[in-house]
């Protein structure tokens, strides 16, 4: 176990890959001779020369689909958008291409590709940059999508994504970037895709969170035990696949949950997660699922708008106190 | 467009040779029933603008592939009677396999979407012959030509277009999305546009390697408006990657015309935006097409980047099964007709006494029957068992991962 | 009233705005001199000429953005999609630009723009073509997302969208064009988006469709009628704004639901409404809310595949039963 | 790029005059503190590649600047000194107002990205100096200097920067996003090229009322090589509308210069693929500027189609406020802080007894206490309400419909 930030795991976790494995390449706006507009990827340049490690024109449509093809080929291309929601503009590569060659082809050829970057909200940059789009991609299958909330997990999830046959989009967020936390040091340690974790037992109500709203979901809880509530919270980590079992286990126990992301509330992936523990669980759950997502609004730049759109804590703790005994749940 | 006439220049590549300037030959008749080779136009149908933008265009498009077209004269020495041979069988393969297609369509054997390439086989066969088994292709839509031309088999092609689990992607592709890895052939794709960046990423795989391949990438006129393609392009050249860009130019994306969605329609003229060789060639002259390709293959093997060549090429048939076609005259239609490239390619195969009408008919022979042995395996294949519905969604997933 | 096709109808609406409101214009590829790739722009270029009827390169993310800017000018533009799913490559306009531009400048120029175009599977179109990717919209404020189930709504719904002062994005069924319906001669008759329509009253179970899945509801409450079941179906005809009070008082009633739509089942509408269903109306359900969605699969080709990965009438009829009394619910 | 001083050719566009070669007039004194000019390059934080890079580039593209930047000379004779004052005043504001920016950017009053126009101010001035009222601008997130240009008070874009509910877009859109619909400066965008296919539909418009109106287009060097660009471009091209596509050409996008980027970095050239005029001129000298907008507005105004020009210019600051900058090099910054804008305009119009070296300071005094004044505006503006939080997401909306 060693401290070190996020980003230095994140880093790490391409590093250990691409000297495991030549084939393992990465590509984007400015990650090369720049180091990464966030430094993700810096000194990659330096360690593996400008064959494996190669800035793009801002072509995000291009340099998906030269993802794409390179991966046809056999190499293992890592994709970064400067911030996800960049993907936008290559769409059409992502959910037409990437997710559906391996089926539309019958299997003759899989992608063993990672498209990442970071996204979130929190960091007044407007409508068109703050944004969580993680169900646009959730939406979509063929691709797999993991967000890593702990330092441990930014280098166990990246190795799986990088090992996986599959094109997997690792959402990383900005605004975790510079937490600091254990990372373990094997070079083979890797946090397996399709499993979520139980980062705080509890039995009144179960806090399902992803990325930093994990870390919301722990601050709640802490705040929820001072009024003698005792909370689960669980890190969702992979959106697809999504690990039903460890979720319905958990409400199997507090009969009680509460979803928390960035993303806009509606249509987000806390609809997925209520839909599935309503199907999976329904004659455990006491009161409906509380969905404390984005709100549905464009991001404003104003810092006192701003801080409204995305969750706060409490309304985490409104949520779960809803769900416990009907408090009041006003979410302006 | 009354201006057309002088925008549209020709700067012919391919060999050194002025173009000769073919006269309509009329009809043909060998390769073909003429009524395949189009549809009838039928005036009642359209408004008087239509009528005059398609008068005018049609000059100007009849009148470029006379500057672009030539006759086959010198034939390179390293293609002998066996390549030329093989050549003209291919291309025949490819126009008899779409006329057993559209039959195949028109009795509902076959569904969806079903883009023809009848017409524009001197492309696929010229290139391909320039490239090497190792050489990657992918193209669009319009895909089944160059399935055929890498040596898919006509079974599994036309199996596929029956959808059944013999065809060569099981039947889950269908008409637009033909694969073979093995030969790699890298598919046919349905987005507009949206094979280009990915043949970029093959070409970057080449390079990768270092094993002196490289990836033809094929689109059409109406695809160069994408911003993929513009990305794609650009990705390329900056990478210094083995790809040929070949813009098959067949002057429309469904019903409308280059110049009417193009600003730029001499396409070869849009490499330099991309400080890459661009040039135009004759596309319904298959030694052209390959004259043209060997030297943007050799371009790129030496490392000097990627290639565009945009052949002047004419679809024979609508757009898809589903396009009435009444935006081409009858008049543009029989002049492309007249210069088919297949017919030409015999009259060579002739007139150097390589082959007699008799030989010839007897190829053709063989290979309608191949093309209904493969009409008669794919209607007799079964379809794809239901198990295989799930099958290559993830390459790795659990059952209790399904939502 | 007059019996006319949904195709018909469509191309009434435009016929009818155009000629009330001299800003509305039409574009697209092969709109006006082709007259429509499905002929639903037919007969438009020769009544109101070039100006306002305009053919387009294939460059979706140009033209939406044409779109864009042209309402920003105070025109009302509506701007096809030859097939919904080409919508991708201008995802970025669509969600960054078109649903952003009226928040992100306070309001100080709207967009009365339409996007249209049709969806939808059963058409052995492949995985590229054939699908139906309402979600995607659904979850993007600033954007309104209306689907026409019937022959009357594809008339009253265009031209409530052409009206609306905000983006809508009008999404027609391909398998629709040629079904026949009433259609009222009124060109003031709209129908007003945000309102769901009861298409079937009963009282065991709501079936909850959209565009062609209404149809299909239907006939899977004829099917149920003859086992004793009384279904009340409704069209959802508006999926933002949803009008969740029309679900909401049916469920009070039959106090059972099940949704179904074409889109991928994993993040989509289905998910939705369930969540809002269970916000709503946890107390009154007695089975979970039924999602019969489109499998998590890209369209296959093959006749006998595809049929499998859109929802079936008799997959309805299981989830009904399964909502009434656990029958069970086999969804291959 | 070794061969990249081969590469850039040097088209001047504007005048007929032959550029005149400026000699580096060592840092600016005048126009603001040398520091801001630039960041330190600390070489101990580079790579050997990128320094390998950065030596190659920099000479070419002082290169190019030198071949087409020329001193203010012939001024037209419709600019007289109440214009060019103006034109000195305004680029002065913007000098002003973004050093007042920065500072108040690290006193954490200014948050999330924050894009500086330092140094380009001869683009949006010239240019909008030669348009009318009535025409649409349009732009990318480096954008206060153009909605400075128009006409919007710098109390109005200062309180947005601050995110305050007197900024311009009521603290909404913060510095990527100003808009003013009552002075037609259609916004700042901050996805790359994304406001390149809606400029087009602004011009549109323009077409459509026919009113005699157009829309400028601003974005940088790597905007071009966005997909919506060349889209935007072409389709602007097929309609023949009244764009002028203004590419800033200040050489970086973020830390990729354009030449690593740009396959063909002469990007004036890239018109040739819609059949538009393309012309290159001077960024740094705000009367070529103004001449080379007015060519194009009346090209545009004539109905002739659209028009780029690519201006040669430099962001004297990093990319923003996060970017250490450490891959341009001292001397390349030098050299185009050599040739500010600013300072030409102060040496004309001395030089021509229009101004005294104290009567410009009187007005530089003028605007320094404008800016001082909206900086205070701004400082004291309140933050908007929180009602204001769910206002302008729809015109058309019911309570009831909050999911
Ligand atoms: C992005 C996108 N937009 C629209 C379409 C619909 N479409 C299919 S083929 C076609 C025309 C393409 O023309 P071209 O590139 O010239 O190829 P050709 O059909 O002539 O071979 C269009 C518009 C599509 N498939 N993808
Ligand atoms: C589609 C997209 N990709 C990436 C970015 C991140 N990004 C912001 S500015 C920028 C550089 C743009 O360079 P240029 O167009 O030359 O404009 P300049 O900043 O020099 O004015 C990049 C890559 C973005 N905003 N949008
Ligand atoms: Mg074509
Ligand atoms: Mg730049």
């Amino acid at each position: 176990m060693a401290e070190m930030t996020y980003r230095e795991a994140l880093n790490l976790a391409f590093k250990e890959e691409m000297r495991r494995d030549p084939d393992v390449l990465l590509m984007g706006e400015d990650v090369a001779l720049y180091g990464g507009s966030f430094k993700v990827t810096k000194g990659l340049l330096e360690e593996f020369g400008e064959k494996r490690v190669l800035d793009t024109p801002i072509s995000e449509a291009a340099f998906v689909g030269a993802s794409i093809g390179a991966a046809m080929t056999g190499l293992k291309p890592i994709c970064e958008f400067l911030t996800v929601g960049f993907a936008l503009v290559a769409m059409d590569q992502i959910v037409n291409h990437a997710a559906k060659i391996y089926y539309m082809f019958n299997g003759q050829v899989n992608l063993p590709m990672v498209l990442r970057g970071p996204g979130g909200g929190g960091h007044q940059l407007g409508s068109q940059h703050g944004q969580s789009i993680e169900s646009y991609f959730l939406h979509c299958p063929g691709l797999k999508v993991v967000m890593p909330a702990t330092v441990a997990d930014a280098k166990g999830l990246m190795k799986a994504a990088i090992r996986d046959p599959d094109p997997v989009f690792v959402m990383e967020h900005e605004g975790l970037y510079g937490m600091r936390g254990e990372c373990p040091d094997d070079p083979e340690f890797i946090t397996p895709i399709g499993k979520a974790q139980v980062l705080r037992e509890g039995k009144d109500v179960t806090l399902i969170g992803l990325s930093k709203t994990t870390h919301q979901c722990l601050q709640a809880a802490e705040l929820l035990a001072k009024d003698g509530i005792d909370a689960e919270v669980i890190d969702l980590r992979s959106l697809n696949p999504m690990d039903d079992a460890t979720l319905v286990e958990s409400v199997k126990k507090t009969n009680r949950a509460v979803v928390v992301y960035e993303g806009w509330r509606t249509g987000g992936i806390g609809a997925e997660v209520a839909s599935r523990l309503m199907e999976k669980a329904f004659y455990y759950l006491d009161a409906p699922v509380v969905r404390i997502g984005g709100k549905d609004i464009p991001a404003p730049y104003a810092y006192n708008l701003e801080k409204l759109v995305y969750p706060r804590i409490e309304e985490i703790v409104m949520g779960a106190k809803y769900a416990l005994d009907g408090s009041p749940l006003i979410i302006r | 467009m009354a201006t057309e006439k002088g925008r549209a220049s020709a700067a012919v590549a391919g060999r050194n040779g002025k173009s000769t300037v073919e006269e309509p030959k009329g009809e043909s008749t060998v390769h073909g029933d003429p009524s395949e080779a189009g549809i009838e136009s039928t005036p009642s149908d359209k408004s008087a603008a239509a009528e005059k933008v398609e008068a005018a265009e049609m000059a100007s498009f009849v009148e470029l592939a006379r500057q672009t077209h030539q006759e086959i004269t010198d034939v390179p020495d390293e293609l002998g009677k066996d390549e030329l041979l093989g050549m003209y069988r291919m291309m025949y393969l490819i126009r008899r396999f779409e006329t057993r297609a559209a039959q195949m369509y028109t009795q509902g054997k076959i569904k969806g979407f079903l883009h023809l390439y009848s017409g524009q086989e001197a492309v696929a066969v010229g290139s391909r012959f320039a490239l090497t088994p190792k050489d990657y292709m992918i193209t669009s839509y319009r895909d089944h030509g160059h399935a055929l031309v890498v040596g898919m088999s006509a079974r599994e092609v036309m199996a596929e277009l029956f959808g059944k689990s013999t065809g060569c992607v099981g039947g889950k592709g269908g008409s637009m999305h033909m694969f073979s890895a093995e030969k790699r052939m890298m598919g046919g794709y349905a987005i507009v546009g949206g094979s280009v960046p990915i043949s970029v990423g093959l070409a970057l795989g080449c390079k990768y390697k270092n094993e002196g391949t490289l990836c033809a990438s094929y689109f059409g006129d109406g695809a160069t408006n994408q911003g993929a393609w513009h990305e794609g392009l650009n990705l390329s050249a900056v990478w210094k990657l083995p790809n040929i860009f070949v813009c098959e130019n067949n002057f429309y994306g469904i019903g409308t015309s280059v110049t009417r969605s193009t600003a730029e329609p001499d396409i070869y003229k849009r490499a330099s935006s991309y400080r890459m060789p661009g040039v135009r060639a004759d596309g319904m002259n298959v030694i052209e097409v390959y004259q043209a390709m060997k030297k943007a293959a050799e371009h790129c093997r030496s490392g000097a980047g990627p290639y565009l060549i945009e052949f002047i090429t004419y679809r024979f048939r609508p757009h898809s099964m589903s396009d009435p076609g009444t935006y081409r005259t009858k008049e543009e239609e029989r002049f492309f007709t007249s210069i088919d490239p297949i017919e030409q390619m015999a009259e060579y195969l002739k007139a150097n006494g390589m082959q007699t009408d008799d030989e010839l008919k007897t190829l053709r022979k063989a290979v309608d029957a191949e093309v209904d042995d493969a009409v008669q395996f794919a209607d007799e294949s079964p379809m794809p068992g239901e198990e295989e519905l799930r099958k290559y969604v993830y390459k790795e997933w659990k059952d209790e991962w399904w939502g």
